[in-house]
């Protein structure tokens, strides 16, 4: 068999163009693919697998050496127009037009790596002037850093083949993490995403943001928000947010919390204005806490007016008065906030969480500060006979085994650490330039009644990057979170010819009570 | 312990290692090398080269367990062929000016004229054919009636068939047509090696350890999915398991050692040994992990 | 070794009789008192906490492995307690790298071990003591074949079993 | 995008009774408190009661010679002898334990000839009689543990109503019984006062039927003697005398340092001494830092799992080649859920990493963790910007840190798995 693979420099040249009669008996071949037989684990040396070596070399040189043979009625003409990386089509479109292609001015276009697939799979003809490419050409010529990178293809190239619906996705079009946590309604016109469509079909880099105007709106809306946004968004998660409509005792509540106990607030209402008194040791920080500081309750029972902010908060001289919101309660968006279960979960258990001192029997008993100071005394007292070097040093314990507690309770109790996610703060942190989105993926058994006008939610986004790529850090993951929404991202890692897919997914481990 | 083989012998295709006389051309995409002809394909692997196939296949391109055209070979491979001198860089030419064009254009569209013609005879005889057996075995009995029936439908056939335009059979090549190199290439690859840069360290390394396995018989590929730098079959991929992953590190490099249990227990998991392979002094040093029994 | 005996009450721990338990009698200290341990403290190896570690693999690999000959080295190039020993009578001598689990090493140090001439055994230490051992040998080792589906199953109750304990 | 959820996987058979969650007592007027010494940079605890408590109430720990529990025996083969149930030792081995013996007496300074006299005087075989008056001795209450555990002395009234009798029922409670049990922890500190409130935190008497814990019945330890060894004799076959045992290796329950950590801080059951020393919260925290440069992020992600009720074990994830792994309830009742990996971020969300990943390693724990059925898990420690280093020198910065949970997971583009070679 050494003999066989002797090159043959000579005929090299020609072997691999077909000649018409070859062509010809092409039309009637086979289009199964051989099995492979079970794989040795020792080489022996044996005839045996000397044989199944050979035939196996021989069933794959004869898959690999084959041409891509077509009816000419089965193929669809195409120009490859250089100056636009764009092909175009020059007779009507197949089947695949459903989930690929755009049309712009009347005329019907692919994408590089739209035709380069479709090239590979025997459906697309492309010509460039006037002369056919072949798939060589095609990798070569379609295949750019201003179009799709080499290993962009081969996963856009291994999803299509899986039957996936592959469309670069477009940042323009994508709402931005703040218009969805207004949860605006999404004013996306259908022309305004055809328009947008050919934009990103045109030369700008493929994943790149791209300029367009509506995009720039929303990022400037992002940008004129304040900078301690990102804080604000840390302990007011949802629940001011949603408190609005219809749980105004919430909002009471987070400002009573063990963990907030520096409250201060805007617009004080009464029954506030009497938690926070109190509440507030004296050494109150120098820095404002922003999450500490409830916003009014517009939407909900609130009056008409919101009564003078605390002048504590106000600079210098400022005057501020009694401000009238009748006028503004009637524009609110007054629209429940959808919330999966797990959300409503997470958000009963976050409330479920702050105890308020308040409930305490014995401080309830306490009728005034003397009282409680005294409580906190006797509470003290019955710490004796605690060990010294623990009780008696600068930091002591955050449970005291003599005051035992259920166990709900002692967890809540230790509870130090704040659970984040990716979402939080994601809205301040600067784009990068090494991870960006590159694919919006569409689930296979949709495609029966796919709309490119309308492609509805991608079942997930892709981004693609090499093996010797860095693995994404928490601020790529952040920002690729907050870039998608509630679509998750995956991360298509190329090495070589594997392709690996990995998700980095939030998660909030729950709570998990034993009593 | 040393060799897949037992040493004494290698895999039948390596025995062309020796006389290395043809030369693969390499074309870039995307700044990448590829081997697109398939006599080049053919021949790195016959140099124990395995590379990795990116391209749909033809004959049943939607399925990704078995890919096609184009080969990729992994920096350590792309070195060697080059080291060997047998690699060339092919650069697209697409100065293409008028007159070669013209005559390019010409050339293609009298061998489309000629491919419909001769198709159109084949395509006739086809049919002439087809019914031939459908009239033999239909009328089992070969009375002259018969055959002037026959006749008489064969002429017709003469006269009125026609090819159409749509029927015709033609080729999606490949490779770039015209595809011409001349063995002086090689010398300019050498001073001109268009591919990524290999002077860094840990690619050095690898490359040792590929070398060094290689000349031990062994067949290499990427071996990321399994944690490590390469998978090391005992011989042609298409027929052997992998036993080995290699990991290529420098002998003085610290690792965590959370990082050895990982890998080493993914070697158990998937019954292979995790190689440890560090270029030394005497070549290069291996060490197998393998999983200790001791739970 | 019986986890419920009281120390105090042995011979060897008479210095120590006066049983205030809370005030851990040096006795229950018996880790300082054990021979291995005291000739591993004489190899003046300086990073105690992989003494501590080599200690603990000395005590599985006798007191549960019921391995023989085992005794401790010291690896002046690595500062290192190594340990050998034999797994069982008659069974070859292999050396044992006990090694704290958030540490680093390099293929030398390796290397360096296995230099010595033995099979090796790394051992990392988890810092509540749990062992897990790996076994390292110089050149390329073939795996084991895989064997018929029939010895899959075994393997996989085997695990199941072993994930019980 | 958020992860869901996966049900942990209960474990086929559970052998144990589930305790507590945690050591802490929810009864105010018990006093137990926990101690544990630093030997060598690690943790240990030494006394059985608070060995059994503190791991058996939240799993903390693992016995220096056992693969959890602290549960090793010094021998596999115990014999009833006469009334007795004793351990079987071969004569070398109980001379290897003499010999210790020997080297420990000799380290204390005494002479050769006193030693040699205290190793004759311990070999010497022991009659039955005396064996028996020792342990009735015991059962009357002289303080050893053991006559407590009896139950017959009549201060241990209390609990010894959970007692199997020990000795004379050798099966099957005697298989049952051999570590000390827990309810002695009460008696530990409060036997000053409240002995008319029962001390058992556990609601369910019949617990201690079935306190030993691990999978695997057959190994389970027998009732010790009080130690005594039966010593296979040199002249015959079949031959045992009994004899003293010369050298006990109790074995310790060894505490991560973020296990001994957070019961210390979280819990405020347990004290650490160093040369004898109690430490005091800071110190400990120093001293902690010092031996492991990483301690704060590593303990600021354990004590959050902790305080969501997971039982975190740093141990396991040495196999998985990761920091920890989640257990919920308790390594006994579930598989571990999650792999976790413990890093550290600042503010910015960048930071340089404690385990620098490439694709290549993460590939590797993802393909290991998914292969056992768990998911792997990126835990983020995140340090705000202006955290001082002051601040880092006492656990109260740990109220500034957040954490960030991330499930890592490969996605399979296909189920026409034609991973072509391997496995």
């Amino acid at each position: 068999m050494a003999d066989k693979h002797k090159p043959d420099t000579d005929r090299s040249f020609f072997s691999e163009i077909l000649s018409p009669s070859e062509l010809f008996a092409a039309r009637s071949r086979s289009h199964k693919i051989p099995i492979r037989g079970q794989k040795d684990f020792f080489p022996n040396d044996s005839e045996e697998q000397r044989q199944r070596l050979e035939q196996s070399l021989n069933e794959h040189w004869s898959l690999i050496s084959e041409e891509r043979v077509e009816r000419l009625g089965n193929l669809v003409r195409a120009k490859w127009i250089p100056g636009d990386q764009i092909v175009e089509l020059q007779s009507p479109a197949g089947k695949f037009w459903q989930t690929m292609g755009f049309s712009s001015d009347g005329k019907q276009f692919l994408l590089p790596e739209e035709a380069l697939y479709l090239m590979e799979c025997g459906n697309l003809q492309v010509f460039h002037r006037d002369l056919p490419l072949s798939i060589q050409d095609g990798y070569e010529r379609f295949l750019s850093p201003n179009t799709l990178r080499l290993q962009q293809y081969q996963v856009f190239g291994h999803l299509k083949r899986l039957g996936y619906v592959v469309h670069r996705f477009d940042p323009s079009s994508e709402p931005s993490s703040y218009a969805r946590r207004l949860n605006l309604p999404q004013s996306r016109d259908r022309a305004g995403r055809q328009l947008k469509r050919k934009r990103s079909a045109s030369p700008t880099p493929s994943c790149s943001r791209s300029e367009a105007p509506e995009e720039s709106t929303t990022e400037r809306m992002e940008d004129d928000k304040p900078r301690h946004d990102g804080e604000e968004e840390k302990t007011v998660p949802e629940s001011q947010l949603t408190a609005s409509s219809e749980a105004p005792s919430v909002q009471a509540a987070t400002t009573s919390t063990a963990e907030e106990r520096r409250g201060r607030s805007w617009w004080m209402t009464e029954d506030l204005k009497h938690k926070a008194s109190v509440h507030c040791p004296p050494s109150a920080s120098s820095h404002w806490d922003f999450s500490t500081v409830p916003f009014p309750d517009l939407g909900g029972r609130l009056s008409g007016c919101l009564a003078s902010p605390d002048p504590s908060l106000l600079p210098g001289a400022l005057a501020v008065g009694v401000c009238d919101v009748a006028a503004w309660k009637g524009r609110i968006n007054l629209r429940k906030v959808k919330m999966s279960a797990k959300e409503r979960n997470r958000e009963k258990e976050v409330c479920r969480r702050r105890r308020d001192i308040n409930k305490d029997r014995e401080v309830q008993q306490c009728s005034n500060w003397a009282d409680y100071k005294k409580l906190l005394a006797k509470r003290q007292g019955r710490r004796k006979g605690r060990p010294e070097h623990l009780w008696n040093r600068e930091v002591a314990p955050l449970h005291d085994p003599r005051q035992p507690l259920p166990t709900g309770e002692l967890l809540d109790k230790i509870s130090v650490l704040k659970s984040t996610n990716l979402l939080e703060g994601a809205s301040r942190l600067k784009g990068s330039d090494e991870w960006k989105i590159c694919f919006n993926v569409y689930q296979p058994d949709t495609v029966a009644d796919f709309k490119k006008s309308n492609p509805g939610k991608p079942y997930s986004r892709m981004c693609v990057c090499s093996f010797d790529d860095p693995v994404p850090d928490l601020r790529a993951i952040k920002l690729l979170a907050s870039q998608s929404g509630d679509v998750p991202v995956v991360i298509a890692v190329v090495d070589h010819g594997d392709i690996s897919f990995y998700t980095f997914k939030d998660f909030q481990l729950p709570k998990d009570v034993y009593p | 312990m040393d060799g897949p083989s037992s040493g004494d012998k290698t895999p039948a295709c390596d025995k062309e290692n020796s006389f290395v006389s043809h030369v693969v051309g390499l074309s870039l995409c995307d700044s990448t090398p590829l081997l697109w002809r398939f006599q080049d394909l053919k021949t790195v692997r016959c140099q124990g080269l395995v590379g990795a196939l990116l391209g749909s296949l033809p004959r049943t391109p939607r399925q990704n367990g078995r890919l096609g055209r184009p080969l990729l070979l992994m920096p350590e491979e792309e070195r060697m062929l080059s080291d060997r001198h047998s690699a060339a860089a092919l650069c697209a030419n697409d100065q293409d000016e008028g007159v070669v064009l013209r005559h390019q254009l010409e050339q293609y569209e009298e061998e489309q004229r000629r491919s419909y013609e001769e198709q159109n005879v084949l395509a006739l005889e086809d049919r002439k054919s087809a019914m031939l057996r459908a009239m033999t075995s239909s009328h089992t009995g070969s009375d002259a009636g018969n055959t002037d029936n026959l006749q008489g439908r064969l002429e017709i056939l003469d006269q009125n068939f026609t090819f159409p335009q749509s029927a015709l059979a033609v080729q999606l090549s490949t490779v770039r047509a015209g595809l011409i190199y001349c063995h002086e290439d090689r010398a300019f690859l050498q001073a001109d090696w268009p591919m990524r840069a290999q002077d860094n360290p840990c690619r050095e390394v690898r490359y040792q350890v590929f070398t060094d396995l290689r000349s031990r018989g062994f067949y290499l590929t990427s071996g990321g999915k399994f944690g490590g730098d390469f998978l090391v079959y005992p011989g042609d991929p298409l027929r052997f398991h992998a036993h080995f992953i290699a990991v290529c590190l420098p002998l003085e490099e610290s690792v965590y050692l959370l990082e050895v249990l990982a890998v080493a227990r993914l070697g158990s998991n998937v019954k292979k040994t995790v190689l440890l392979c560090s270029p030394g002094l005497n070549g290069v040093q291996y060490t197998s992990l393998q999983w200790s029994g001791m739970v | 070794m019986e986890p419920a005996l009281h120390p105090e009450e042995r011979p060897e721990v008479s210095m120590s009789e006066a049983s205030d338990r809370t005030a851990a009698p040096e006795t229950q200290r018996w880790i300082l008192q054990h021979p291995a341990y005291r000739q591993m403290k004489d190899l003046e190896v300086q990073d105690s906490a992989q003494v501590h570690a080599a200690f603990l693999v000395y005590m599985d690999l006798t007191e549960v492995r019921q391995w023989k000959e085992v005794s401790c080295v010291k690896s002046h190039e690595l500062e290192l307690v190594l340990l050998e020993g034999r797994e069982k009578e008659g069974a070859p001598i292999q050396t044992v790298l006990p090694l704290p689990v958030h540490r680093s090493l390099c293929h030398k140090s390796i290397r360096q071990v296995l230099d010595r001439g033995f099979p090796m055994l790394l051992c990392a230490v988890a810092s509540d003591s749990t062992l897990v051992y790996q076994r390292m040998t110089d050149g390329l080792v073939t795996p084991d074949p895989p064997v018929g589906p029939f010895q899959d199953v075994g393997r996989r109750q085997h695990r199941k079993r072993r994930q019980q304990r | 995008m958020q992860a869901e959820f996966r049900a942990p996987r209960r474990r086929n058979r559970v052998y144990e009774q589930y305790e507590a969650p945690l050591p802490v007592s929810r009864i105010p007027e018990d006093r137990s408190h926990f101690r544990a010494e630093i030997i060598n940079q690690h943790v240990v605890v030494c006394h059985p009661d608070h060995i059994q408590k503190i791991h058996n109430q939240g799993y903390f720990g693992k016995g220096v010679l056992s693969r959890a529990r602290p549960d090793h025996s010094i021998s596999n083969k115990w014999e009833q002898h006469e009334s007795l149930f004793l351990p079987v030792i071969s004569q070398s081995r109980y001379k290897e334990l003499l010999r210790w013996a020997g080297a420990a007496l000799s380290s204390q300074g005494l002479d050769d000839d006193a030693v040699s006299q205290t190793l004759h005087r311990l070999s010497q075989p022991v009659e039955m009689e005396e064996v028996k008056r020792e342990v009735e001795g015991e059962e009357n209450g002289q303080g050893g543990n053991r006559g407590q555990e009896e139950g017959l002395g009549p201060e241990d009234i209390v609990s010894s109503h959970k007692r199997p009798k020990r000795c004379s029922e050798v099966e099957p409670e005697a298989k049952r019984s051999c570590r000390p049990d827990l309810e002695d922890l009460t008696h530990d500190h409060s036997s000053d006062q409240d002995s008319d409130s029962d001390p058992d935190p556990d609601p369910d008497p019949d617990l201690v039927s079935d306190p030993s814990s691990d999978s695997d019945p057959e190994m389970e330890t027998l009732v010790p003697g009080p130690g005594y060894v039966l010593v296979d004799s040199e002249v015959g076959e079949g031959v045992r005398e009994v004899r003293r045992t010369p050298f006990s290796l109790l074995e310790y329950l060894q505490l991560s340092l973020e296990e001994a950590f957070f019961l210390v801080y979280g819990l405020g059951c347990l004290s650490v001494y160093l040369d004898k020393e109690p430490l005091s919260v800071i110190q400990l925290w120093r001293t902690f830092q010092t031996m492991h440069p990483n301690f704060v992020s590593s303990y600021a992600a354990y004590h959050h799992f902790r305080s969501r009720g997971w039982v975190p074990k740093g141990g396991s994830g040495a196999k998985y080649g990761v920091d920890l792994m989640l257990y919920r309830k308790g390594p006994a009742f579930y598989h571990a859920s999650y792999s976790v990996v413990i890093e550290r971020v600042d503010e910015t969300f960048r930071g340089s990493a404690l385990r620098p990943f490439t694709w290549r390693s993460l590939a590797a724990l993802s393909r290991i963790t998914a292969n056992v059925s768990k998911e792997l898990m990126m835990c983020y420690v995140i340090y705000p910007v202006d955290l001082s280093q002051s601040e880092l020198d006492s656990p109260e910065c740990l109220s500034r840190l957040k954490v960030q949970e991330m499930i890592v997971s490969r996605w399979v583009s296909s189920k026409e798995r034609t991973e072509q070679d391997d496995i």
